[in-house]
């Protein structure tokens, strides 16, 4: 269960823009093990997504630059070839997006577009059909036969998410990276999401890296868990380390303010001050103007791994964290 | 689907009888009425009157109106050409091929060239290829094409005698007026082939498609050409008439007897059924391309199959 | 983000490749409207009956024409024309346009069904042949000429404002104006239109050198501009008939005319990249 | 289309390839115009001779008058076929003037016919009174011979296109504003005694090509791409007149080109402003600007035209010549002055601009430009405004115009007075009955000098108006490649293939 | 009990649509006979997934869009039949504040201009309006030098703060918050949550708050009301629904709804099947059957009334029949 599967060392995403760079990613490094759910968690513009696309490089535009490892069992994607990598996408690491309209191709039948990974594995017409069916059922789509020929637009919103997971699965990758899979959906059937992601990586042990902004989400499934914050992972640990023993400063406010009891239990806790921009790459913790615990050094010099338990660490210049 | 091309063919009739009551009324409010240009300047003014009577000039507009249409419904009869005294339609008959032959072979040869130049755009974005392409055709679009036209002839009939002037015979006559067609349409392909590619690049669903491990000249040709060429090939089919209208000045540059030109020297000439009958004759055209266009759309797209358009009642 | 907006869209302007040529390119042009009384050595319309087409020379450097009058003055003077082709069409264009679009995307209903009617009808009838009709009409002439591109042509301006209306209309600014009392008058004028101004300028300078183009055929074909106006489109359907004999005649007006449109092309590519939300957010 | 594979089987070198103006139809009777070119389909029934004047044999061998001139026999031998075949007839004669006078426009040229009967090969035409214009007509294109079955039988709409009418050649295929090809009538015989051949003619396919621009016309004949040009551009008189492969000839004798001054428009109610105009316009100037194409005119029935007479050029020259000073002081006494020193007159705050109503031809658009130079140096503001010339002519008959160029061509001068001020008597004709008086007796007149006197009697009273004013004298030319020989051509618009040379291939081009 | 500011009865709002390229013509029942009461000073949250009719209900609220049947009586006075003078007094006293703050300004407007907006429709002099707008700033706990911003130029969370500032220039008594916090950063939305709080507290405010985020409505609201395909379901004090649902969707709901503790994850949940219909294809009888664990054949065929238990807890469903007494 604890075999290494997915290792960032020190990982650097620059974007090219206007005024020159914006560090998106910040010298971020962790592991993810085999069959595994692997949260990210963090606010918006974080660099969540860019974490997740830059490891099968899929940043859209071409403008990053991507600095420090991603070991895939222990051999350096970064150094892969395009060719070297296509073999990897969907075969050893699958990939789901947020909305699920727009990541199917409307002129397709859902379908085809299963099978089209699947035949890449030179599997005949009828047997890559075949296992379409197969995984739709395992993705408990209603009808499936009927499904597999349907175009996106008729689905609904979670059946497209379960045709994306069906497409993804479908080569029975390693590791399955689910960017804010839920979000477009309503609860209930985020819920239903959820429950066939769950299951489907107890049925073949993959990995799962689930990006979100949502704690709720961490909470129900996630194993282990990193908080980001403006580019850096700030904490990670196990979801339990997190909710209940939180050191960094900044997951501490966080956790108070997550809307968890009434208002007649008391006020929320806050955070104030917004997130910096990210362009220069100055020196010093990102979360030093918000932070209530702020020292002289957190402008200067950056942070620090402290190390609370094998599975638990934080970054941070206070050796204890915010108490 | 055949519900919905009887309804649109039913808006496409009520559009035709408004074109041509319109043409018709705005034809009715030109100066000057076209027994004047029969007759001739030698005529005497009160051997005019007979004339008009005789053709019925002389009826009220909306008498005028029915009469013309009626003859076009019941008989196929668009009048008779007050300039080539002869009956509209074959005069017309005659031009359609002509035409047509222009504007389809304009309209392939600059598909064939535009459509990979503007894939080649979109997908090496920003490169040197890029922009010489996208510079050239915007110098292109800012050529006049009566200017072109009259360049083009300097340059190869009159001083290198390589082509003929004018006219339409032998596929000779045709380069020169096509090469004007083609370089006034083919940066606005080009343009429309890139920012569709461009978006179709963008769309979350070409990531989806590489994720999954397709190699690039699958997703390229699979994915964005299939879905850029559905709004290409639709734009391209729905500019055939207007393509028919863009000849006028070529046509009458190089003496080709097209609709353009017919279309061109009966309204300066008052000869005004001839007019009516090709507006309405090119109205159809628009029409029918719309429609087939739609249906065509729709067999490509799937998404237009369903679509829900609501309104505050 | 302390800049104010205005210094921030003007250094961008100055970094836009596109932007820069255009605007030069366009200046010059205004610049030889403004000043064609200094630059041209002659009058547009001061005939020389012994220097009957004479070729491109010292004296005429761009040659004579069929009258004996200076090409090059007359190129000049030309510039005038065009420019107020340019202005006249797009404000005339704008001004049916920008009102018909909003009214009828506002309110929509009968009036915006009759407006779609009547783009489709105006859609349907060949452009070149409309405004020819139209120009019969109300007579030949430049300015009638105007009149009737902006005639064909107020359709498009029409729609893309109804239909940006319509996607603002929906929007809960608008919403939260109306619920606390704004009037129908001042949700269009306040709210919708100063949104949609920067797509209605990308707009205008992506079609104005359409405008420029079909009104000077219109004068080519001798509805517009009438002689001596020295339009270009007008001075290159005369020098037709001198081709062999002068072929200048033709050749310098229509560079004149590329040079011209190009400039508003390149222009309006470039304030497009300018303006266009969705190239400007990323 | 058929069309286009018919004309490429044309044999190269066997086809003549003529440029014209579109026609209106074959029928000649019903058309409103009628090209030079079209005589090849319809011989009109007596020729002209271009030198004299005299009157020659054309489909009739023969015409006498009577003494009092109400009489004419006419004769038409035997031996003459239609191009189906029939023979002509001396019926068909009588059939086609009775269609023509039903029918044709131009009836008025021999309305005075009265009764018509058959003698033998003879007809015997009676007249009510002598008209003097009526033999003109007879000799023009606008009577011809259509077959008596084909009248009788074939409806008006069928004839336009479908009649026979006799000539040399006949219309073998139509393809509308495109072009036409003409075939040879084999049966074809003719009295005209410029002709050394009678018979029918050697060059037996024809095609003529009604589309494109005059600069296209003007290169594809040097080119090669046509024989015959039916006239030549203005602007291309002098580079085809230079070229070396090209012969060009003076084609038809008259056409006046002059401007009409409207006397209802407030501007111009005043006779003294009118003769301002007339004094400020130099033909002078003009001519500089000018081919030898164009030469000013000074009368209006010109040169060429019967019954010219140099006393109404004098009369035009000494009292209505070009003269600055005497305009301007016309005008300073009518109240126009510069006051604002913007180099224009003005009146009550306003400038004096008036808009000049101009055919959008080449050699107008100079005349009026020549015409703005001249009338600025009087301090007078002329726009110009172009149009087909329908449309001028048009507003010129309902009277919506201030100053209007038109062109008249015809050399005869009756047709030419009864236009000048019944288009739109109001407008430009202030003693209409009176002028109509004149007109009428001069028409009645047998002498052709009386005829001439009168003529110029009445011209005098329109130059007097100061409505009607003559300004060009534009020739027609027309011309074909040098290489084809024996063409009979006549100043006076006459065009005969029947003597050109070809060999035993029926070719006509480098024949030797 | 307390005085109702908001009553309605039996409301409802259709749309009319056309379905695809045939265009036949049907009606989305957005808002199908909902009656609620919201009374003074309380907060009551709307819950329902998305499309269930939420923002319509809150736009027929606004008198943004006329009810299809029934009306909105607000402080006793039917809408529907408003003087201009009462139709004023409602404007004022009755605000809003959408769900994404970016399109809640008008991005061509500065902030001081949004702002000020309202009040000078509403007569007040130039002068006074700006204090007023720097007041209200203040009152949300922003620095009067934002005022000559635009909104690009701001952050979500700064964002609603103004949205919710020029809300409160007019004075409101009633405030509608669709969706205010969605669209926001936890940290932020807890910045927001506890200014809704603090702000209804010292005025004496009366909000509807609609939220899909039962988190939120739980830490926020009084009473809760859950829609689903346009109808009311359940409507009642929020401990008691949040701890004790009635309705069969409620209970789904409620179980779906994400832990905010990991201690939990493992408990034995109810997971609801099926997807959530869709308005132009409702279902027959209850609208809620298919997805229904328990329900019977009169659910397809019947469609439910609804009940009021003690309490004023209203639900729509047959199992409570016997229970309460129909409306
Ligand atoms: N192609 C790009 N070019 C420039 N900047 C980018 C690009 N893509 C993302 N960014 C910036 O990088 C930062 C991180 O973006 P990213 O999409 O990874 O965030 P995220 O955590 O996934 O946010 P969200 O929760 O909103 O999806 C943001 O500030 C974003 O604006
Ligand atoms: N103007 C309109 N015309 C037609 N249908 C409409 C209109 N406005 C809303 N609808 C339909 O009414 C239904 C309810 O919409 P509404 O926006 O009220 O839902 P909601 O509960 O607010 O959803 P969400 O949580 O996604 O905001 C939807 O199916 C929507 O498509
Ligand atoms: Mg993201
Ligand atoms: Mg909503």
């Amino acid at each position: 269960m604890s075999e290494e599967l997915l290792k960032l060392n020190k990982l650097y995403v620059d974007y090219k823009v206007k005024e020159g760079y914006l560090s998106a990613v910040k010298k971020v490094s962790f592991s993810i093990n085999k069959g595994e759910i692997f949260a990210i968690v963090g606010e918006s513009g974080c660099g969540k997504s860019t974490i997740a696309h830059s490891i099968l490089r899929l940043l859209p535009e071409h403008n990053e630059i991507i600095k420090g490892n991603i070991f895939f069992n222990g051999e350096d994607l970064h150094e892969y070839t395009d060719k070297q990598l296509e073999s990897i996408r969907g075969r050893e690491i699958g990939m789901i997006f947020q909305n699920p309209l727009d990541s199917l191709n409307p002129v397709y039948t859902t379908g085809f577009q299963v099978a089209e990974g699947i035949m890449l594995d030179n599997v005949s017409k009828q047997e890559a059909w075949n296992r379409v069916i197969n995984l739709y059922n395992d993705v408990k789509m209603p009808d499936a036969e009927k499904r597999a020929k349907s175009f996106p637009h008729e689905l609904s919103g979670g059946m497209r998410q379960r045709v994306m997971i069906a497409m993804m699965l479908s080569r029975t990758p390693q590791l399955l990276i689910a960017d804010e899979p839920t979000t477009a959906l309503d609860v209930t059937i985020e819920a239903q999401i959820l429950n066939i992601i769950k299951t489907l990586r107890d049925e073949y042990n993959t990995a799962v890296m689930l990006i979100t902004h949502n704690f709720g989400l961490v909470a129900e499934v996630a194993d282990k868990v990193a908080v980001m914050y403006a580019g850096e992972v700030v904490e990670q640990g196990t979801v339990f380390d997190i909710f209940d023993n939180p050191k960094h400063p900044y997951t501490k406010l966080l956790m108070k303010s997550l809307p968890r009891k009434a208002k007649s239990e008391g006020r929320l806790q806050t955070i104030n001050g917004s997130v910096p921009r990210l362009t220069e790459n100055k020196p010093g913790c990102r979360f030093e103007n918000r932070c209530p615990y702020v020292m002289d050094i957190c402008k200067i010099k950056d942070t620090e791994r402290r190390i609370v338990t094998e599975s638990h660490f934080f970054n941070c210049h206070l050796e204890k964290g915010g108490e | 689907m055949r519900d919905y091309v009887i309804k649109r063919l039913g808006v496409g009739v009520l559009l035709l009888f408004c074109v041509s009551f319109l043409v018709f009324s705005m034809l009715y409010l030109m100066p000057g009425d076209p027994v004047t240009l029969m007759a001739g300047p030698l005529v005497k003014v009160e051997n005019l009157e007979g004339l008009r009577h005789e053709y019925g000039l002389d009826r009220p507009l909306l008498v005028q109106y029915v009469d013309w249409m009626s003859g076009i419904i019941f008989r196929g009869d668009f009048g008779i050409s007050y300039k080539y005294r002869i009956d509209v339609w074959s005069l017309i008959k005659n031009c359609i091929p002509i035409s047509l032959k222009l504007t389809i072979t304009t309209m392939i040869i600059s598909t064939i060239v535009a459509i990979p130049l503007g894939l080649m755009c979109a997908y090496k974005k920003d490169s040197w290829f890029d922009r010489i392409t996208v510079n050239t055709s915007l110098v292109f679009t800012a050529i006049p094409s009566f200017w072109l036209a009259v360049l083009l002839m300097l340059v190869f009939a009159v001083q290198l005698k390589w082509l003929p002037l004018s006219g339409y015979e032998s596929w000779k006559n045709y380069i020169l007026p096509i090469t004007t067609g083609v370089i006034g349409g083919l940066a606005s392909t080009i343009r429309l082939t890139k920012s569709e590619a461009l978006d179709v690049l963008r769309e979350k669903y070409v990531t989806t498609a590489y994720a999954k491990g397709l190699d690039n000249k699958t997703v390229l040709t699979r994915h964005v050409l299939r879905n850029s060429l559905i709004v290409i090939t639709v734009n391209i089919f729905m500019s055939l008439p207007w393509l028919i209208s863009g000849y006028i000045i070529i046509e009458k540059i190089f003496g080709i007897p097209g609709m353009g030109n017919l279309m061109i020297n009966s309204i300066i000439q008052q000869d005004f059924n001839v007019v009516q009958a090709c507006i309405l004759i090119i109205t159809a055209l628009t029409i029918i391309c719309n429609i087939l266009s739609d249906v065509v759309l729709g067999i490509l797209d799937p998404r237009i199959r369903i679509s829900v358009t609501g309104g505050d009642k | 983000m302390n800049d104010s907006p205005f210094k921030e869209f003007l250094n961008s302007c100055y970094k836009n490749r596109n932007f820069m040529l255009g605007f030069i390119m366009v200046l010059s042009v205004v610049i030889f409207a403004i000043f064609a009384k200094q630059i041209a050595p002659f009058s547009f319309d001061e005939a020389h009956p012994e220097d009957i087409l004479v070729s491109p020379c010292v004296e005429y450097i761009f040659g004579t024409d069929n009258m004996g009058r200076d090409l090059f003055s007359r190129i000049i003077y030309g510039s005038r024309i065009t420019l107020q082709v340019a202005i006249l069409g797009a404000g005339l264009q704008l001004i049916f346009g920008v009102t018909i679009g909003l009214i009828c995307g506002y309110f929509g209903g009968l009036a915006d069904r009759c407006l779609t009617f009547m783009a489709d009808l105006t859609w349907c009838i060949p452009g070149m042949i409309m405004a020819l009709a139209v120009v019969t009409i109300i007579g030949t002439g430049l300015t009638n000429a105007i009149i009737a591109i902006a005639i064909v042509n107020w359709a498009s301006y029409a729609r893309l404002v109804r239909a940006k209306t319509m996607s603002i209309k929906n929007q809960a600014f608008i919403e939260t104006g109306i619920s606390f009392g704004e009037k129908p008058l001042a949700i269009m004028t306040r709210y919708i239109l100063p949104n949609i101004v920067p797509v209605l300028i990308v707009t205008v300078s992506m079609q104005l050198p359409g405008t420029i183009m079909s009104t000077t055929t219109l004068s080519f074909l001798g509805v517009g501009s009438q002689p001596p106006t020295p339009d270009w489109g007008l001075m290159v359907s005369e020098g037709i008939n001198f081709i062999s004999r002068g072929p200048w005649l033709c050749i310098f007006p229509g560079l004149a005319l590329v040079y011209t449109v190009f400039g508003f092309n390149i222009l309006g590519e470039g304030l497009r990249d300018l303006l266009d939300p969705r190239m400007k957010s990323q | 289309s058929d069309g286009s594979k018919v004309s490429n089987e044309l044999a190269e070198g066997q086809t003549l390839i003529i440029q014209d103006s579109a026609w209106e139809g074959v029928d000649l009777f019903q058309v409103s115009s009628w090209n030079d070119m079209q005589c090849l389909l319809a011989d009109p029934i007596l020729e002209k001779d271009p030198e004299t004047g005299a009157v020659l044999p054309g489909i009739a061998s023969d015409s006498q008058w009577s003494e009092d001139g109400l009489t004419w026999t006419l004769t038409f031998p035997e031996g003459m076929k239609y191009s189906t075949g029939e023979q002509v007839e001396p019926e068909d004669f009588i059939a086609s003037v009775e269609y023509g006078l039903e029918v044709s426009p131009y009836a008025d040229g021999y309305r005075a016919i009265e009764s018509m009967e058959v003698d033998g090969r003879n007809v015997i035409v009676n007249l009510s009174e002598y008209q003097a214009d009526m033999q003109y007509n007879f000799q023009s294109c606008f009577v011809g011979l259509i077959d008596k079955d084909e009248i009788d039988n074939m409806s008006a709409d069928d004839k336009l296109w479908g009649c026979h009418p006799y000539g040399a050649y006949y219309l073998d295929e139509y393809q509308p504003g495109a072009f036409a090809i003409l075939k040879a009538n084999e049966g074809y015989k003719t009295n005209n005694p410029m002709l050394k051949n009678q018979g029918s003619s050697p060059v037996k396919t024809l095609k003529v090509v009604f589309t494109g621009e005059d600069f296209t016309f003007a290169q594809g004949v040097k080119n090669g791409d046509y024989d015959v040009l039916s006239t030549v551009p203005s602007e291309y008189y002098d580079e085809l007149k230079a070229a070396d492969n090209i012969d060009i000839f003076e084609a038809y004798g008259a056409e006046v080109n002059y401007v009409e001054l409207n006397m209802t428009d407030s501007l111009f109610q005043d006779i003294n402003i009118r003769k301002a105009i007339i004094h400020a316009i130099s033909r002078d100037n003009l001519a500089k600007y000018l081919s030898e194409f164009e030469t000013p005119a000074y009368s209006l029935v010109l040169k060429k035209c019967l019954n010219y007479s140099d006393k109404a050029v004098d009369y035009y020259k000494s009292n209505y010549g070009y003269d600055t000073d005497k305009s301007k002081q016309l005008l300073a006494d009518a109240g126009w002055k510069d006051t604002n020193n913007d180099g224009f007159i003005d009146k009550d705050g306003s400038n004096f601009v008036f808009e000049f109503n101009c055919r959008d031809s080449e050699t107008a658009k100079k005349v009026a430009q020549s015409l703005q130079i001249d009338l600025k140096a009087v301090g007078i503001d002329m726009q110009i405004k172009t149009q087909n010339w329908s449309y001028v002519n048009q507003d010129v008959v309902d009277g919506n115009f201030q100053m209007g160029y038109l062109g008249l061509g015809w050399s005869e001068p009756f047709l030419l007075v009864d236009n000048f001020c019944n288009r739109n008597v109001e407008c430009t004709n202030p003693d209409p009955e009176k002028y109509n008086e004149m007109v009428a007796k001069a028409r009645k007149t047998v002498d052709y000098d009386e005829i001439t006197e009168q003529i110029t009697a009445i011209q005098k009273k329109l130059f007097d108006y100061c409505t009607i004013i003559p300004l060009i004298d534009n020739n027609g030319y027309r011309c074909w490649r040098s290489e084809i020989k024996g063409i009979v051509h006549t100043p006076t618009g006459g065009f005969y293939l029947g003597d050109v040379v070809t060999d035993a291939d029926g070719n006509f081009k480098n024949v030797k | 009990m307390s005085e109702a500011v908001i009553e309605l009865n039996n409301l409802k709002k259709y749309f009319k649509i056309n379905i695809g390229i045939k265009n036949k013509k049907a009606y989305v029942k957005a808002v199908d006979g909902v009656t609620l009461t919201i009374n003074k000073g309380e907060i009551v949250g709307l819950v329902g997934e998305s499309g269930s009719g939420k923002t319509t209900l809150a736009r027929v609220l606004l008198n943004l869009t006329k009810p299809t049947d029934s009306h909105v009586v607000f402080n006793g006075v039917n809408l529907s039949k408003a003087t201009s003078k009462e139709m004023k007094k409602f404007r004022t006293e009755v605000a809003v504040v959408f769900q994404d703050p970016a399109s809640n300004l008008n991005p061509r407007d500065t902030v001081m201009n949004s702002i000020m907006r309202p009040m000078i429709l509403h007569g007040i002099s130039k002068k006074i309006a700006k204090q007023k707008a720097i007041d209200s700033l203040e009152l949300v706990k922003m620095d009067s030098r934002y005022l000559n911003s635009y909104p690009h130029q701001l952050s979500g969370g700064q964002l609603q703060r103004i949205a919710i500032a020029r809300a409160l220039v007019l004075d409101p008594k009633v405030m509608i918050l669709d969706e205010p916090t969605s669209a926001l950063d936890i940290s932020v939305q807890a910045q927001i949550l506890n200014l809704l709080l603090d702000l209804q507290e010292s005025l004496g405010l009366t909000y509807l708050v609609i939220t899909h985020d039962l988190n939120v409505i739980r830490y926020i609201s009084d009473r809760v009301a859950v829609m689903y395909l346009g109808k009311l379901v359940e409507f009642g004090p929020t401990k008691e629904i949040i701890e004790n649902p009635k309705h069969p969707y409620t209970e789904g709901l409620m179980a779906a709804s994400p832990i905010l503790n990991p201690h939990d994850r493992d408990k034995e949940k109810y997971l609801m099947q099926g997807d959530p219909g869709s308005l132009i294809n409702l279902p027959t009888g209850c609208h809620f059957h298919p997805r229904c664990p328990y329900y019977t054949e009169r659910c397809q065929n019947e469609q439910p009334q609804n009940i009021i238990l003690s309490n004023g807890h209203q639900v729509t469903c047959f199992k409570y029949e016997l229970f309460g007494k129909n409306s």
